[in-house]
């Protein structure tokens, strides 16, 4: 630790620290535009300029300079105050002053800081620079005019997205950042840019001209368009969410945000179902609550509680399900499934489904080996770790299953099973890479377990796991990447067949004569009996509502008040930013007064009540936000043989990162990607 | 980008290909990054070479980056960033006029005038209706003692007036390279008239 | 110059500016609705104040432009009522707030259907 | 006048081959190995006490500069670069080293690397010297062929690689930490201080960078030793130096000098004197375009070095000396050095990339005198608010000869802005006499 005193307040801050650093310690804040915590130092806006005791007469770049033992900083001398008056004026000499026409108006770093620092006139008298826009495709919109030249999107594209098409052409004055080929960035973290630049110069384009930062109302959420679990702030004006933004969250998603969380809110004002649906002759008709009710009912009336089912679908909250769980125990029926896609997902034990190592433990790992999986696809956030843990030293990575670009190096095994095995029986050399590292990782993709021989593959990678010294006491490298926000809270609640239940693939195909889906859309629906009487409870018109015979309005992620658990088992809570639209209700409602409507009342008439029956259901509800980090205590494996491994190479879990779900398939920002960015995407994964 | 005057494609050719494994074994390995520079100025003169028009298209700046490993943007930068790489197609010769201070105290406005005169180009970065030439104004090319400079391609012509440079353009339009230095005949740097310093020493050769 | 009535009945005065009318004001013309516009008649050194008695209720914005840069010392004399342009519109004092003020399409008073708005959803309906 | 024994450089006008043979017979790389052989500490001792200050502009002694560099080499490489990027607008000296006298500079790479423990030097040439650094790489293939370098160089047994690196048109990367940015194939852009290059330069690695005329003296000064070196020249300020003298002077040239020679005799003796006589003197920019100027009344008494020309608030820099008779617009002059620096900022930080648009925009305007005559004073603001805020010494260099022109030249400013005015109105006058109504706007 060293002493630096700042403006007469002495600190300690670790060395190696900046004066910046130091002085943010010392709680004075510093003016800045290029300097960003998780980027590299450019030093070049100059705003951040303090004056040092003992150094040459002229003030320094505090996000630049390195601290020393005994070092006295001024931060507010008049020195630097000239210094960055200043600078704010070459800063505006060239900047349009549009602030009436910027969406960056009102959170505009700027704007803040030329109020704060600048001076109230400019003495410029000369033509202003102008900048042709650049196209980086249907999210990002530039007005290059306003740029700054900090730098920013350039590091994190170069830094954190791993895609380095950005960078800054030509020198001077006339220097302008682009891609210089303009084409649309590839990268599912450009929407960070928006929230980096501190100018108006890189803008939401599906935002443009929408709103104005303080017409707003800020409702901290989560978000649940993958199962990383990113904790957001949603936005809204009256009865619409306009925009998306991430929250910090140092554990979950630092301050970043993936493309589809953030810019799929178009999709929740579309295709909604606003309203109860009956079919009569063949045909869907408007219907009130109680006609809907009445006909479920109806069917009910006499089937055993074996006919009876109940899909949970990858955006469920986790109150909705022990709803649905408990309805269906009042009618008999242990025919629950939560598993869309098939995936051997064995919920004996937390340890075969979570991603154990938790997201920012990766950091701490020092060996990889990807199994089935393309976290840039499934988990964008995580695969930014991955990368910022690659970044950091030396890491080993290697993946078993279809080659991709995970903007990092991946040392790629092999596309078969037999890979698995080959490194189960130490004859592949990566295995002795794995035994050698002290806190090595595995992680499982959906894509390697959604397969006939998906629970051999899941046996097979805990058994190298415990081979490789995985499963310590400290230490948890088994890891299975979810990608469906709602699946490790079902696991959690048992949302899989009961005794002498059906899964399922049992339910369908006429196993069951009545079907609840919630929210379940990602099944083919075609493979429902003809006979089977489906009710489709859910926020959007997506398959199941199209294959439904009654639907019962629900509310979307943003409409209601939810438990979520992420795919490192952390349960997160979600607020009400809006009401649901129309008619719908928020689902654990439905299902609460459904079951009055039968007389089987469900105990809990509020949240309060309902979360109790979560924590009651299983402990893990009781703590939110936070996750304990456990070693492995038990290194008996999942279920399954780890040596019948099929021949089938593994396959793409997600095609289209642009739309995997009811509301990303709705939302038109995210066909435009599809549209823009899926050939790109072909051609990288061949 | 979409210039319709980019080529479709571009290699490095042979005799291109034969210099690059000496100027890679310049710099450590894993360092070949440092290789953009000569690599650029390769195809620069490839380019010039095969061409007529010493120029690097934007696929050579991509083929530059496939050979050295590197993101092509950041090929895009350095090309862009550097004064000697013309972006656009140039003449075959290159008249690059030298107007800072130095030269333009001789009378470097003279020489200017004169290029104008003699190949038609108006405006800076223009190339003539015949191809020949393209006139760029640079900054101080380094010969202040010999001012005013017309550099033309790799040559300097020193101690250019309106005539000189008039009879070197029109030299120039015939397909004659008349020697570069200086056009009034002096020793290099040394003042007109000859050397009045180093006027004592004799060397012989040893041995 | 239209010269109005030396003390037409403005029911816009209120007393006190009825009297000061009187005592000070020299009429300097009336505008096609009405108002009476006034200079004062003694020199006080410097520019003459100027004012303006509405035709009814007093509302600024009654004023047509002519008269308004002559009121505002734009102009030495009033805009010239005559030589009009055929673009040159008849002058409406500002309506809102009053019964003939615009109603956006969809407005209850106007009666229509609202347009769609950026706060709408779109609802599904089976078949799409 | 210094003897022609004194004379470093004495094929600086090419009348001799510059090849290894012509080379030899002037001296050169004679019992290199037995300077070699003096060790290091000896050789960094020798440079220091020949008070050698760097040649590049800045003037930093450059034995101290090589004592920076660690003293045992450790995992990493230590690396010289030399900077033979010479771009400072009125400076042409290198140029002449490397086409005429190369071996004293490959010379002086080898002793340089050898006492700074650097096996590997790069000498980064400026793109346009093209035919320069054919010579240069032709000296280089024969001194490699004669094993002067290369593996066991001279027979001293210490290895020693040298490279010649083009540069590609960038004033700034004469700038040290750009250099490095640019010979590791990146934009020119100057990296942030600390760290500085003798702990973390070229690949990540201890580097010294020194200007080529720094490195090409130093073989002489260690076989004639430093006392001779120092006893030249003034206090502080010893040795000879290359001065370039171009602009306005009956005949232009460079010269090797003692340092501390006055103005006026540098200028009248090598240079035939100033067009039309020494009171046809306007001005004189003493150390290239980066340093202000001086008016005639100090040009009269002033002596050429780093002390004397600090004294008159200008420096020395590269010693290139652009004269200006009294026909120059020197307006018109500094303006043109606007432009320079407009054009070869980088653009990485924002004082440097806007104040020196800025500069340029108003000092173009200043030349016509359309101008407010409060904008001297705005523009010397600006320059202040370059100066000392920028990561390299560009904004400074920016900075300097405008407010060098302002503080010297500040009633010609005045007038030109007043005439204009004059002008300006009586333009307005005959234009407007045939009508009864003044325009609002002119």
């Amino acid at each position: 630790m060293v002493k630096v005193t700042v403006d007469g307040i002495e600190v300690e801050v670790p060395a190696g620290s900046n004066v910046l650093q130091a002085c943010e310690a010392a709680g004075k804040e510093i003016p800045r535009f290029c300097y960003h915590e998780r980027l590299s130092v450019a030093g070049n806006c100059r705003m951040c300029l303090v004056e040092i005791e003992k150094a040459p007469p002229k003030p320094f770049a505090s996000c630049a300079y390195p601290v020393n033992d005994g070092m006295v900083v001024h931060t507010d001398s008049p020195m630097v105050r000239k210094a960055r008056r200043g600078v704010m004026e070459f800063l505006l000499i060239n900047h349009p002053l549009d602030c009436p026409i910027c969406d960056q108006g009102g959170e505009c770093d700027l704007q803040d800081q030329a109020v704060a620092y600048g001076t109230d006139r400019s003495r410029y008298e000369e033509n202003k620079r102008a900048v042709k826009d650049k196209n980086l495709g249907p999210l990002v919109k530039t007005v290059m005019t306003r740029c700054i030249h900090c730098t920013r999107c350039i590091r994190f594209s170069t830094e954190v997205a791993g895609v380095p098409e950005l960078g800054a052409t030509a020198r001077g004055e006339s220097m302008e950042v682009g891609t210089y080929v303009e084409k649309a960035l590839t990268s599912e973290l450009s929407g960070n840019l928006i929230d980096i630049c501190p100018v108006g110069a890189l803008t939401s384009k599906p935002y443009a001209f929408v709103a104005r930062p303080w017409e707003l109302k800020k409702t901290d959420s989560v978000d649940v368009l993958d199962a990383v679990g990113a904790n957001i702030r949603v936005d809204a004006r009256g009865p619409e969410v306009l925009r998306i933004l991430p929250r910090l969250n140092e554990d979950v998603n630092e301050e970043w945000l993936a493309d589809k969380s953030r810019f799929s809110v178009d999709g929740l004002k579309r295709r909604r179902l606003d309203s109860c649906w009956v079919k009569r002759d063949g045909k869907l008709r408007k219907a009130s609550w109680q006609e809907a009710f009445e006909a479920i009912a109806a069917k009910l009336a006499g089937l055993s509680g074996d006919r009876v089912g109940a899909v949970a679908g990858n955006l469920a909250d986790a109150e909705s399900m022990v709803a649905l769980k408990d309805l269906m125990a009042a009618l008999g029926s242990a025919n629950l499934d939560c598993r869309q896609d098939g995936a051997a997902l064995d919920a004996s034990c937390r340890d075969f489904y979570n991603f154990n190592t938790s997201i920012a433990g990766i950091e701490e790992a020092d060996a990889l080996l990807i199994v089935g999986s393309n976290p840039r696809r499934e988990a964008p956030l995580i695969n930014a770790r991955i990368r910022k843990r690659v970044l950091a030293g030396p890491f080993p990575v290697a993946g078993i299953g279809p080659e991709a670009d995970l903007t990092y190096g991946v040392d790629w095994l092999g596309n078969a099973p037999a890979v698995l095995a080959s490194l189960l029986d130490g004859t592949h050399p990566f295995a002795a890479t794995l035994k050698a590292a002290n806190k090595p990782m595995i992680i499982v993709g959906q894509g390697a377990l959604a397969r006939p021989d998906g629970a051999a593959v899941l046996a097979a990678c805990w058994k190298l796991a415990a081979q490789t010294g995985m499963l310590g006491a400290e230490w948890h490298g088994f890891n299975v990447l979810h990608t469906a926000a709602s699946r490790v809270g079902a696991l959690d609640l048992g949302f899989v067949p009961g005794s002498k239940g059906k899964g399922l693939d049992a339910m369908l195909g006429g196993g069951v004569d009545l079907l609840w889906l919630l929210g379940a859309d990602e099944f083919d629906t075609a493979r429902i009996g003809a006979g089977t009487f489906v009710v489709y409870q859910g926020h959007h018109g997506d398959r199941g509502a199209a294959r439904a015979d009654v639907i019962l309005p629900g509310a979307a992620y943003t409409e209601k008040n939810g438990t979520y658990v992420n795919t490192e088992g952390r349960v997160q809570r979600g607020q009400l930013a809006v009401y649901p639209p129309g008619e719908a209700r928020e689902d654990w409602k439905i299902l609460r007064a459904f079951s009055g409507f039968i007389d089987k009342p469900l105990p809990y008439d509020n949240l309060t009540a309902i979360r109790a029956r979560l924590e009651q259901a299983n402990p893990v509800f009781a703590r939110t936000n936070v996750l304990p980090r456990f070693g492995c205590s038990d290194t008996a494996g999942p279920a399954g043989e780890p040596t019948a491994l099929s021949g089938a190479p593994f396959r793409p879990f997600i095609e289209n990162y642009y739309q995997t779900d009811p509301i990303s398939r709705a939302s038109p920002t995210m066909a435009e990607c599809t549209e823009t960015y899926m050939p790109t995407l072909r051609q990288a994964a061949e | 980008m979409a210039d319709s005057t980019q080529p479709a494609s571009f290699a490095f050719d042979t005799e291109s290909n034969a210099k690059i494994p000496t100027i890679l074994a310049k710099y450590p390995p894993g360092k070949q990054a440092s290789a953009v520079l000569p690599l650029l100025d390769l195809a620069q003169r490839q380019m010039g070479r095969t061409t007529g028009s010493a120029w690097v298209p934007r696929v050579a700046m991509d083929e530059v980056a496939r050979v050295l490993g590197m993101a092509p943007i950041r090929v895009y930068e350095v090309a862009t960033f550097y004064l000697m790489f013309n972006t656009e197609p140039v003449g075959k010769y290159h008249l690059q006029l030298c107007t800072t201070t130095p030269c333009w105290l001789r009378g470097s406005d003279d020489v200017v005038q004169a290029c104008r005169k003699v190949t038609g180009i108006k405006g800076w970065k223009e190339t003539s209706a015949d191809g020949l030439f393209t006139m760029s104004e640079v900054e101080c090319v380094g010969a202040c003692v010999n001012a005013p400079i017309l550099q033309v391609n790799d040559d300097f012509y020193e101690d250019m007036d309106a005539a000189s440079t008039e009879k070197l353009l029109e030299a120039l339009k015939r397909g004659e390279v008349p020697p570069p230095g200086s056009v009034k005949g002096r020793q290099t740097s040394a003042p007109e008239g000859g050397p009045i310093t180093l006027t004592t020493l004799t060397f012989n050769p040893a041995e | 110059m239209d010269h109005a009535p030396r003390h037409a009945y403005i029911t816009g005065m209120n007393i006190g500016t009825r009297i000061s009318t009187w005592l000070h004001g020299r009429v300097v013309g009336r505008d096609a609705i009405g108002n009476v516009y006034y200079e004062d008649k003694h020199d006080h050194g410097g520019r003459r104040r100027r004012w303006v008695a509405y035709a009814g209720e007093p509302e600024a914005s009654k004023v047509p432009p002519e008269w308004h840069a002559w009121l505002h010392y734009t102009t030495d004399a009033p805009l010239p009522a005559q030589g009009r342009r055929p673009w040159q519109k008849p002058h409406l004092a500002n309506a809102t707030g009053t019964p003939a003020g615009y109603r956006p399409p969809g407005h209850d008073y106007s009666g229509g259907k609202r347009a769609a708005a950026t706060g709408d959803y779109e609802a599904w309906t089976p078949g799409t | 006048m210094l003897s022609d024994q004194d004379r470093i450089f004495t094929n600086l006008y090419g009348l001799h081959d510059w090849g290894l043979k012509g080379a030899r017979a002037r001296g050169d790389w004679d019992g290199t190995a037995a300077i070699l052989a003096r060790g290091r500490d000896a050789i960094v001792d020798e440079m220091k006490a020949s008070g050698l200050r760097g040649r590049g502009g800045a003037g930093f002694p450059t034995g101290m500069k090589w004592s920076f560099m660690p003293k045992t080499i450790g995992d990493r490489p230590h690396y010289l670069v030399v900077n033979a990027d010479e771009s400072e607008p009125g400076t042409c000296k290198d140029r002449d080293i490397i086409r005429h006298d190369p071996h004293k500079l490959i010379e002086g790479c080898l002793v340089a690397s050898f006492a700074m423990g650097a096996h590997a030097c790069y000498i980064y040439i400026r793109g346009e010297f093209y035919n320069e650094a054919r010579i240069l790489q032709a000296a280089i293939d024969e001194a490699y062929a004669a094993g002067l370098i290369g593996k066991n160089a001279c027979g001293s047994g210490w290895d020693f690689e040298l490279y010649l690196h083009r540069g590609a048109g960038a004033y700034i990367c004469g700038e040290e930490t750009a250099l490095l940015e640019s010979l590791e194939g990146k934009k020119g852009m100057p990296r942030l201080k600390p760290p500085f290059p003798a702990a973390v330069g070229l690949y990540g690695c201890p580097t010294t960078v020194n200007n080529v005329e720094s490195i090409a003296v130093a073989p002489t000064i260690l076989r004639r030793g430093a006392a001779w070196f120092s006893a030249l020249g003034r206090p502080k300020n010893s040795g000879t130096k290359l001065f370039c003298i171009s602009g306005h002077v009956n005949k232009p040239c460079n010269v090797e000098e003692e340092l501390g020679i006055p103005l006026r005799e540098l200028i009248d003796t090598y240079a035939g004197g100033v067009r039309g006589g020494w009171d046809n003197l306007l001005a004189v920019i003493p150390g290239g375009s980066s340093v202000p100027v001086l008016p005639k009344s100090i040009c009269d008494t002033v002596l050429m070095d780093f002390d004397s020309l600090r004294e008159v608030r200008s420096g020395l820099g590269t010693a290139a000396v652009i004269v200006m008779d009294k026909s120059t617009d020197i307006i018109k002059a500094i303006a043109r050095l606007s432009q320079f620096y407009k054009h070869e900022s980088c653009g990485q930080c924002t004082p440097c990339r806007e104040g020196t648009g800025w500069m340029m925009r108003v000092m173009n305007r200043m030349v016509q005198g359309r101008a407010e005559l409060d904008e001297i004073d705005t523009l010397e603001q600006v320059t202040r608010q370059v100066e000392g805020h920028t990561i390299c010494a560009l904004g400074d260099a920016a900075a300097w000869p405008v407010q060098g022109l302002i503080r010297h030249f500040r009633p010609v400013l005045e007038e030109r802005i007043k005439a204009y005015k004059a002008q300006a109105s009586g333009r307005a006058a005959s234009a407007t006499s045939g009508r009864s109504m003044p325009l609002a706007a002119e």
